[in-house]
């Protein structure tokens, strides 16, 4: 019988190596694993380049990860948050590279990783500084740059439901970026508020095929208290 | 809420305040038009959309039909928009996963979005993420896709920076979100659509002569027709 | 107050010019917007280019419109169903041109026209004569090819459920093409069993929101009776 | 339904049928796997898989946990296999769309793809879609992007044309579907790995030799250690 559901986070961090590249899902706070954040740092991978929409809040979560130096680097859209003292510390302190990339890029290019497509193009960020060094080409008359796919190691993301054959659903708009980093890594690991039995979910309604998704861990936090 | 002018502007007129520049863009935005609101000014837009004219807003965080704040007793706490301030979602829209949030916007199938910015210069160039190219921790997050993809941009912002300088540049001095895009913009001092002659001035704020407007302004103006 | 429901097949064809290329939704007949082709027909449209998994089937459909010498050119992954008839006489006549894709890099063209990629590259076809005269490039070792996004002048695609805003749900694997052509073109019309008042459709389960529908009729034909 | 055979090998054996082929497939799939069954001999492969190993059928369609056919008073008019036969769907299975169910293919999601083809040669060049290079109504369907996407591409055939001919070739001789690719096959008469040394056989027919599966083979064989 397939199960895919662990009972501990240290079963679901298992075998995470130094030097991994880790996609953590969510938008703010709104779907971040954070229980797999924290089994992270309880693990002790560390060299690890992460890449989420933003770069951790006060103390908890991702900042846990700068404050404890497992991060070598970060990858993302928007580094700025409420409060990115963790990251803002680790960063001039020179102990963490940070890479800026558009929002809508930074998803393509992990969509990409997950259907097999290794390389597009896109016209994001033409004509700007972040396009600099990068391959332009163009198409109808208009200008685009090439952008690889983005392939994770692992990937932490958050889900509403699952089943024991790691079918995901997501709640709301804490759906973001936590279907398309299921597909684009090696090993997937979810944590969902409700583990409910294989055939209850809607069949025309599963965002993340248990396909995208190696194990899941039952987490049932309740309500985000922070974006 | 009015904003820092340079003195001479200030006395000959009444500068719109941020929530009058944001009722403009809404009351020139058409029904049935799917538009995105960046942070700041342009948030206060979908306040000021007629009761009676329906327009679809979209939030790049994968909310397609997003509506105004909830009542304090009646947040999803799961359901927030770009700024991650809680929003609700109207009836008739939907939830999607962040690479279909930005295939609706790259793929043009925006008819508007509204940003606000830093500079705007008069060939259409936005600069709206970085003050410096040496910013050490530059924030992009949507911009530049919005910028690029969707079919018209509105630009929302101050005339001026706090210490008087124009936003309205020549060319923009500030690292560029996307060149040659914006279209149109709303400031506390005037309306301006951007043509292949540079801005042309649609509206100015009450009492405000073209001349004073041009004192204020680095790119030059013209009038409509 | 926007309404994208039209009336008559009529009106949902409205406008639709000699020449334009037609993305038609559906694998075999499942899911095949049947009313709107017979709607097409009626309209006059010609030199059509079709894009459809399949050329048609017996003497209805698709098949009336090679029947009619409507059109030029099909573009389609598998000519060859139970009965194409209609396609096989219209070609070997010289009457329509043929061109054969794999189905994969069908779906993602369009899926890239709608998601504003040119162009992306992909494993499919690499060392087969349908690579031919295709550029190649290597990425990690494993060669690729260059394939650009296939967009529409119109789609016609079949839903479950519609309602006036023009958000579409399917019914199981009849959703298919339809998404991704409702994507890939400009002008999107649906044909819809159901038509539900907004705020009706789950907003979690809605496989194309509105944004990517321009008109909807209803056709509450019951049952597809051929595959 | 034994296939045909040149006579000095069917004296001397007793040719698997297709159900048997399918059998054998069905047989080596672990539990867990995500595969995708071609038409003809593949599609039998699901009937056999024993009752207590769960195997995951995607279909290229849009279908990912597949079922056996419908009693027939029970069939859903919207759900159909790749060779469009009416099919049910599991509990815990799901509906995608075509984009996203060939990102499962390419993406290389499937643990394996088992195929029916008209040629596979000893380096694992897979021949499945035509039958000549100047067919002029080629079908190539998904056969392309399964062939390239999966993780394994088995490969369930007889073992020669119905004139007599080795369909194991030194090489394809008809157009391919991908080059390098099969890793393993399973015919009427032969189960063969695909190495880098080529063909080596793992199980014969009852009754047969190695010799006499030679005879009938253009790639040459050897023998698993």
């Amino acid at each position: 019988m397939i199960n895919k559901i662990v009972k501990t986070a240290a079963e679901a961090m298992a075998g995470i190596r130094d030097g991994s590249v880790v996609l953590l899902g969510g938008f703010g706070s709104i779907g971040l694993p954070y229980a797999l954040v924290d089994g992270l740092l309880e693990q002790g991978a560390k060299d690890l380049t992460v890449v989420a929409n933003n770069a951790g809040i006060g103390r908890i979560g991702l900042a846990r990860l700068f404050d404890a130096n497992r991060v070598r680097k970060i990858i993302c859209s928007y580094p700025r948050t409420a409060d990115p003292i963790a990251f803002l510390e680790a960063y001039r302190a020179g102990r963490v590279e940070l890479e800026v990339m558009p929002q809508g890029t930074m998803a393509e290019r992990m969509r990409a990783a997950g259907a097999g497509i290794p390389a597009f193009y896109t016209p994001t960020s033409v004509g700007t500084k972040l396009a600099e060094g990068k391959e332009e080409r163009e198409f109808g008359g208009r200008k685009y740059v090439l952008e690889e796919a983005l392939y994770g190691d692992v990937a932490l993301v958050e889900a509403w439901e699952a089943d024991r054959w790691g079918n995901l659903t997501y709640r709301s708009s804490a759906r973001n970026f936590n279907p398309v980093m299921a597909m684009a890594a090696k090993l997937t690991v979810a944590q969902a508020q409700h583990i409910v039995e294989l055939g209850a979910l809607d069949p025309e309604q599963v965002p993340t095929p248990g396909i995208f998704v190696d194990r899941v861990l039952h987490v049932p936090y309740g309500e985000p208290t922070v974006t | 809420m009015n904003v820092n002018v340079s003195a001479n502007v200030l006395t000959a007129c009444r500068p719109w305040s941020r929530v009058d520049i944001a009722a403009h863009a809404a009351r020139d935005i058409p029904e049935g038009y799917y538009v995105n609101l960046g942070i700041g000014i342009p948030v206060l837009v979908a306040d000021h959309i007629p009761a009676d004219r329906e327009v679809i807003i979209h939030s790049e965080n994968g909310v397609l039909g997003m509506g105004p704040a909830p009542a304090p007793d009646k947040i999803n706490r799961w359901l927030i928009n770009a700024g991650k301030q809680y929003v609700t979602l109207v009836p008739g829209g939907c939830y999607m996963h962040h690479a279909d949030s930005f295939a609706v916007i790259r793929g043009g199938h925006l008819d508007l979005c509204v940003l606000g910015a830093f500079q705007v210069a008069e060939n259409g160039d936005l600069a709206n993420w970085a003050t410096s190219a040496s910013d050490s921790t530059p924030a992009v997050g949507g911009a530049m896709d919005l910028a690029a993809g969707a079919k018209a941009i509105w630009v929302l912002m101050e005339h001026t920076t706090k210490s008087g300088e124009s936003r309205l540049k020549h060319r923009c001095t500030y690292p560029l979100t996307a060149p040659g895009v914006v279209k149109r913009v709303y400031t506390n001092l005037a309306v301006l659509d951007v043509t292949d002659d540079g801005f042309v001035v649609r509206e100015m704020a009450p009492g405000l002569t073209l001349e004073a407007l041009q004192d204020v302004t680095e790119a030059r103006l013209r009038i409509a027709n």
